[in-house]
């Protein structure tokens, strides 16, 4: 943003302003942006969630305000304000009304580093990857402000699921994440999206495949296990079935938000869909590429960029357009497939969740890692490193080579773990009995 | 590792053990396939299926736009029937509903003939608690005359709870209504129904037992085609409506005639009273009084049969004789009440009286 | 070393899964269940007392009110108890009809049984408005029968209240298209589910011995591996005239009842068919035109039990002569599978509970009465 | 750009210090906690003003997100819910202050005294790039620190598998409560391995078990 304004207000208008006045102005122009954009994406989540899953049980849904409905969320957020705001008498006021605050603002703010398209960046960090993670952790705070404060067993209940549901499927996801950070051998968002760049095969790892915007992780075995992974620990993080148990209704009513009511309700479900909706653009962004796809890199050739000062503004919209349409539509995939697991499948119980995070998806996200090392070992190490069998092989053969071996090894590893998972829980029951009738 | 899953047989069948086979190792199949039926479903939501064999597809019904169908066996709510032609009501008032009804919800008075006072083939007013009603049918099942029958209409949500006590005014549907709602249920009865009408409507005099929106316009319409017999020639005489009664004695109901009849009514009831001919003598008021009068009518009436009831259980006569003069009745009706209710007061001591000596004895 | 307390939880009155007004005092220590209370009553509404104050067949319509999910069950037990202290005949073709619709009503109740208990899983909806959709295509027929959807009231002394209407039978064959392919496709979606094997196996296990002691009846004692169904124990009605079997389960858990009563609903199917090929030649009309629906049977008791879709239903009466019911006595299934659910869940987790309960499949109006 | 900073740097100065004083004076643990976040935030945000992103990120990451949470997790399950504590400070907390500031000026007032301020040292020639970036980091980790750093690992893998060992319970002690088929099937292993023993004096202790625990 700052570099096209620069451009804009230096170079085509040569007003010739100084910096700090265009970064302010650009840094506004960023916030507003992104202060409008979140509850939007939020108010059309909703709406697209409910009509998904209608149509995923032989329902129409929502279809009567508006054309198709399409204003029920508005009438949803009118209904939302105009409610009465109750707090408990016996909660902690002050962190009963901070609570919420607490949730969405780290949803807010991790919508700064999440690149719309090319050079549309908010905040282009170095460790923008780490930041995200690093702030989304922050909710869980939130969470057990709201739980607690409510003073109430069922809310409280629910907040430790959620936070121990969320610090626990973390490790999984940040582990899957690493295995993308060592082959790009970058924490930053945008380097990962550009790596993306080719055809099947990212152009990095085989020069010379025509770029087409198609080199996604996805592709490769290993960025396949580790987009599975990925994506079972988001569903996790941003609560969504099947491990939704911070909020089953069955079980515990409304988990953490029992006590609330009204706007401040409302809030926990911006957050809540804020959140989904970041997880569902972060997983486009490092498994399919973000905003790439046909023709966006060759569009934004020709644009004004910082490396390119001589380009068409017009170039940069028809790359910005395009950019976010591919993000987007593919941000929107995901979270059909989340409404589609919601419409298939039931919840798991917590110890089983636990057990499926810890024993299961941890290992596994292990031995991806183990994966990744190969993956860069075979591709890009020479006999410097000491790899010395790829030694005069073609980009070709190594990349082949590398992709086999990690074929093979997360398959095997995928296969043995489901064994083992299986029989430890076996042994686990045969192990209880067996304790049982030496101990009466 | 499977057993073969146990089986035994028995007279007709067999006990079949149900394969569980939950040990093997699986590795989410089961999960993508689940996956796949939910994909299919919202495949094939994008269109529309009213089809009983097909499981996929969008199956709502757009309500306000769209009435789901209803079978002809549909029952919702009791209404009662009146002939479209002469108006008159079928219900002939044998309580038969009201004593089935489980929730006891129907309520009934009998229509009397205003001059003799005796009890005519028609309801006075008829009363069903529709918030009370719990739609089982009954009613129109034991219905001898037909003239109770469940409707089809559903929408009756209100934001008032005395709408839901209904009475006959808004009960009454003309027999064409039921038969377009449900034909052949109505075919199977219509013979017997409408030569049970016809019999009934020639021991009703006047206007009692017509339905009561309808009073006002054949009473106009009456007068009207006796204007027309009486003007051109007597030879149109014949061509007037199959009404029992005979225009001549239409044509009298002008409001002066009709305060005339009434006040000779009162005196012959007056006299009969001593008869104790029907124990509800008050019962016809509400028949004579125009719809508009009805609610008042219906209360005095009311509060006549408690006041009667009250005086009977008292047991003492002195007591009961004594109580109509303590109000001091402002206008004729009142005082035309007060004279029933004496009346009512006295007959049913007597009644009590005999039923003692009897059981005595 | 790390000790948790021990807590009261109440699950219920007013809670979203316990499929009515049902509170569940439960100790918990941390996420186990040490005990559970049932205390129910919150839905009494007199039934046995009112019925005594009305005439026989004035209880018919109330009869719909007691597990009103299945009321064409229900006015089929109560209609054989009266027959049965009256001594009135039933034509073959009355029972044909009757039959038809007490397996209908069995399948549209596992439907929407199997639905809520995955419901209670957590799953969001999916599994019950499938059922559900099945289950609103029997209530048509039930509507085009008898004119209403759930309180049916079609059952009359002697017969049923209408006979069949003429679009009755091709609208049911149909629908006999329908059940199979929803039946596989719930199995398709459910049976290997991972997740529900997780949440079902081995969870809630009622033990052989416990559930007989219990006296627990229906497909909750056929999952513990009883083969006991009235309808072959004591064929009553035409019941002895069809080949169908019984499913019983292997362990007793969550799982077994669930795929019983898939297995059940498969049965049911099969025995409509079979009505559907003897019906035309069932001799009779629907009702005995002989019996008289305002009874005043003889001094003397009757007690008329049947399979209902969630265990033996039975009522007892008594008559003085008089055309009210002396005593009237309803042996609720739902009422006894309850109570063993105390012992079924005790050393489970507390999200078990719900699914146990949702297992057992009640409805709090037969439960209270 | 200077007194911006300046500016900023008071502010934040400021917050961390009020946190840090709220943290040891409130008296409801779980509003210390929550002032204890504020104040690692304020850190953090200490951090981002030195443009050390990668830290900045880490101090909320691991403080924010897991240590914190960790400490409210503590609370929440070693006390009552309803927060309402003791309070914090003892009553001697002048005297604790004195001390503090006494042994605070002794290791800092050299440093202060002896700092050349505003004049950044300039580097001699030759010394390698100032570890910033996580690529420096890491690189640092696996090359210079390699010692350290596996010492680090071990220590944490010991930390946890203590961790483990201290809330590591026999499964049988720490639950108390059987269900049904379980019984059962004890009741069955009982009988199976000793015959002899009539069945009913066996089985007793298993009903007593189970009844007492379901009447706690």
């Amino acid at each position: 943003m700052y570099d096209i304004l620069q451009a804009l207000i230096n170079g085509t208008f040569g007003w010739g302003w100084p910096d700090w006045l265009i970064y302010l102005i650009s840094s506004l122009v960023v916030v507003t942006i992104i202060l409008v954009v979140a509850p939007l994406q939020m108010l059309f989540f909703t709406y697209y969630e409910r009509r998904v899953i209608a149509r995923m049980q032989d329902r129409i849904g929502p279809n009567r305000v508006g054309p198709e409905g399409i204003w029920q969320p508005i009438a949803d957020g009118v209904k939302m304000f105009t409610k009465e705001d109750i707090v408990p008498e016996a909660a902690d006021r002050i962190v009963h009304f901070l609570a919420p605050c607490v949730v969405v603002a780290p949803t807010i703010l991790m919508f700064a580093v999440v690149p719309w398209g090319p050079g549309m960046t908010p905040v282009d960090l170095p460790t923008s990857l780490l930041f995200f993670f690093a702030v989304s952790s922050i909710s869980a705070v939130g969470l057990m402000m709201a739980g607690w404060a409510s003073n109430n067993k069922f809310s409280l209940l629910g907040a430790m699921r959620a936070v121990a549901q969320m610090v626990s499927y973390e490790i999984p996801a940040v582990l899957s994440l690493i295995a993308i950070v060592m082959i790009v051998g970058s924490l930053s968002i945008n380097s990962i999206i550009e790596y993306q760049a080719g055809l099947l095969i990212s152009n990095r790892d085989l020069p010379g495949i025509p770029d087409l915007g198609l080199g996604w992780f996805v592709f490769t075995p290993v960025g396949f296990v580790a987009f599975i992974a990925f994506f079972i620990a988001a569903l996790a993080e941003g609560e969504r079935t099947p491990f939704d148990i911070p909020e089953a209704d069955s079980e515990i009513v409304a988990g953490y938000m029992t006590e609330y009511s009204g706007m401040k309700f409302g809030l926990f479900y911006l957050a809540q869909y804020v959140l989904n909706f970041l997880l569902c653009a972060i997983t486009a962004i490092l498994f399919f590429g973000g905003w790439q796809g046909p023709g966006v890199n060759w569009l934004y050739a020709q644009a004004i960029t910082p490396t390119n000062p001589d380009g068409n503004g017009l170039f940069n919209v028809l790359a910005g357009a395009l950019g976010v349409f591919y993000f987007l539509l593919k941000t929107y995939i995901f979270f059909f497939v989340m409404v589609w697991l919601r419409g298939a499948f039931p919840r798991l119980r917590i110890d089983q969740l636990m057990d499926f995070g810890w024993k299961f998806l941890i290992p596994l996200t292990l031995a991806n890692l183990f994966s990744a090392a190969v993956w860069v070992a075979f591709t890009r190490w020479g006999a410097a490193e000491g790899m010395l069998i790829t030694v005069g092989w073609s980009p070709v053969l190594r990349w082949l080579a590398a992709f086999i071996i990690t074929l093979a090894i997360n398959i095997g590893v995928y296969l043995w773990l489901t064994q083992v998972y299986a029989a430890s829980q076996a042994e686990r029951r045969r192990v209880e009995l067996e304790e049982l009738s030496a101990t009466l | 590792m499977m057993e073969p899953p146990f089986e035994i047989e028995i007279p007709r069948g067999r006990v079949i053990e149900v394969q569980r086979d939950d040990s093997r190792v699986r590795r989410g199949g089961g999960l993508l396939r689940g996956m796949a039926v939910i994909w299919k479903h919202w495949k094939e939501s994008f269109r529309l299926n009213r089809s009983y064999s097909q499981i996929h597809g969008t199956f709502t019904i757009q309500y306000p736009e769209e009435k789901p169908r209803i079978p002809e066996a549909y029952r919702n709510m009791p209404i009662l029937l009146y002939d479209d032609e002469t108006g008159h009501e079928l219900c002939t008032s044998c309580f038969q509903c009201e004593r089935i009804c489980p929730p006891q919800v129907i309520h009934m008075t009998q229509a009397k003939d205003p001059a003799t006072g005796k009890p005519v083939p028609a309801v006075a007013e008829f009363i069903i608690e529709y918030d009370a009603c719990m739609s089982c049918g009954f009613c129109a099942e034991v219905c001898p005359f037909d003239a109770i029958k469940m409707d089809h209409e559903f929408e009756l949500s209100t934001d008032d709870h005395a709408q839901l006590t209904v009475h006959k005014a808004q009960l009454n549907r003309p027999i064409s209504y039921y038969a377009s709602i449900a034909p052949t249920m109505w075919a199977e009865v219509r013979e017997s129904a409408l030569k049970k009408l016809q019999g009934n409507i020639r021991r009703r005099p006047d206007v009692i037992g017509i339905a009561p929106h309808l009073t006002e316009r054949i009473a106009a319409r009456r007068a009207e085609l006796a204007a027309q017999a009486a003007a051109p020639s007597p030879a149109a005489e014949p061509a007037s409506p199959p009404a029992p009664s005979a225009p001549t004695e239409a044509r009298k109901l002008t409001p002066e005639e009709k305060a005339a009849k009434l006040a000779a009514i009162r005196a012959a009831k007056a006299a009969q009273a001593g008869d104790g001919v029907t124990p509800s003598a008050e019962g016809g008021t509400p028949a004579e009084a125009p719809p508009a009068d009805d609610k008042a009518a219906r209360l005095a009436a009311i509060r006549a049969a408690n006041a009667a009831k009250k005086a009977a259980a008292t047991d003492a006569a002195p007591a009961a004789t004594g109580e109509p003069t303590t109000p001091t009745p402002a206008d004729d009706k009142a005082a035309r009440l007060a004279a029933i209710r004496a009346a009512n007061a006295a007959k049913r001591k007597q009644a009590a009286d005999s039923v003692d000596t009897e059981e005595g004895s | 070393m790390l000790q948790t307390q021990e807590l009261q939880v109440n699950i219920g009155p007013q809670h979203p899964s316990t499929h009515g007004v049902f509170r569940m005092l439960v100790t918990v220590d941390g996420e186990t269940v040490v005990d559970l209370k049932p205390v129910f009553g919150y839905l009494h509404r007199n039934h046995e007392q009112i019925a005594e104050a009305n005439t026989y067949l004035q209880n018919m319509p109330y009869t719909d009110r007691l597990d009103y999910f299945n009321s064409m069950a229900n006015n089929h037990a109560y209609a054989m108890a009266v027959e049965r202290l009256a001594g009135i005949e039933v034509p073959e073709r009355a029972e044909y009809i009757r039959v038809l619709m007490v397996e209908l009503t069995r399948i549209l109740n596992h439907a929407s049984a199997v639905g809520f208990m995955i419901n209670d899983m957590g799953a969001w909806q999916t599994p019950l408005a499938f059922g559900m959709r099945e289950r609103e295509k029997i209530l048509d027929l039930f509507e085009m029968a008898s004119g209403a959807r759930l309180m049916c009231n079609y059952f009359r002394f002697g017969g049923v209240a209408r006979d069949l209407p003429p679009e009755f039978i091709p609208n049911l064959r149909e629908l006999l298209v329908a059940l199979p392919a929803y039946i596989d496709e719930l199995e398709r979606l459910l049976r290997d589910n991972e997740i529900l094997l997780q949440r079902a196996v081995g969870i809630g296990i009622l033990p052989r011995e416990v559930a007989l002691s219990y006296g627990v009846t229906g497909p909750v004692l056929r999952g513990s591996g009883i083969p006991y169904d009235v309808r072959k124990a004591e064929p009553y009605s035409v019941y002895d005239r069809f080949d169908f079997d019984i499913p019983i389960g292997k362990v007793g858990d969550v799982y077994d009842r669930f795929l019983v009563r898939i297995e059940e609903m498969r049965q049911s199917k099969r025995i409509i068919e079979q009505v559907l090929e003897q019906l035309p030649d069932a001799k009779g009309g629907h009702i005995n035109p002989k019996a008289r629906q305002n009874v005043r049977p003889p001094v003397g008791d009757a007690y008329a039990r049947i399979e209902s879709p969630k265990g033996e239903l039975g009522f007892y009466l008594v008559s003085d002569g008089s055309g009210k019911p002396y005593r009237y006595k309803v042996r609720a299934p739902s009422f006894i599978n309850l109570t063993p659910l105390a012992d079924m869940c005790r050393g489970y987790k507390v999200a078990d509970i719900v699914v146990i309960l949702g297992s057992i499949d009640i409805v709090m109006g037969e439960v209270d009465r | 750009m200077e007194v911006v900073v300046q500016i900023t740097f008071g502010v934040i100065a400021v917050f961390i210090l009020v946190a840090a004083a709220m943290v040891v004076s409130v008296r409801n643990v779980i509003h210390a906690a929550l002032w204890l976040i504020a104040c690692f935030f304020g850190v953090g945000a200490l951090y981002m003003l030195l443009e050390a992103e990668f830290l900045a990120v880490v101090q909320v990451l691991i403080y924010v997100g897991a240590v914190s949470v960790l400490i409210l997790f503590a609370i929440m399950l070693t006390r009552q819910i309803t927060g309402e504590g003791v309070r914090q400070l003892t009553n001697r907390w002048p005297v604790v202050l004195a001390i503090a500031t006494l042994l605070f000026a002794t290791v800092l007032a050299p440093t202060l005294i002896n700092q050349q301020w505003n004049v950044p040292p300039a580097p001699p020639l030759g010394t390698p790039e100032p570890i910033a970036g996580p690529a420096e980091l890491g690189r640092g980790f696996v090359n210079e620190f390699l010692i350290q750093f596996q010492v680090v690992g071990v220590l944490l893998t010991v930390a946890l598998i203590g961790a483990i060992v201290i809330a590591y319970e026999e499964r049988a002690r720490r639950r108390k409560v059987l269900t049904l088929a379980e019984e059962l099937e004890l009741k069955r292993l009982r009988e199976q391995t000793s015959p002899t023993v009539p069945a009913p004096v066996e089985a007793e202790p298993v009903v007593q078990e189970s009844r007492s625990a379901s009447e706690r």
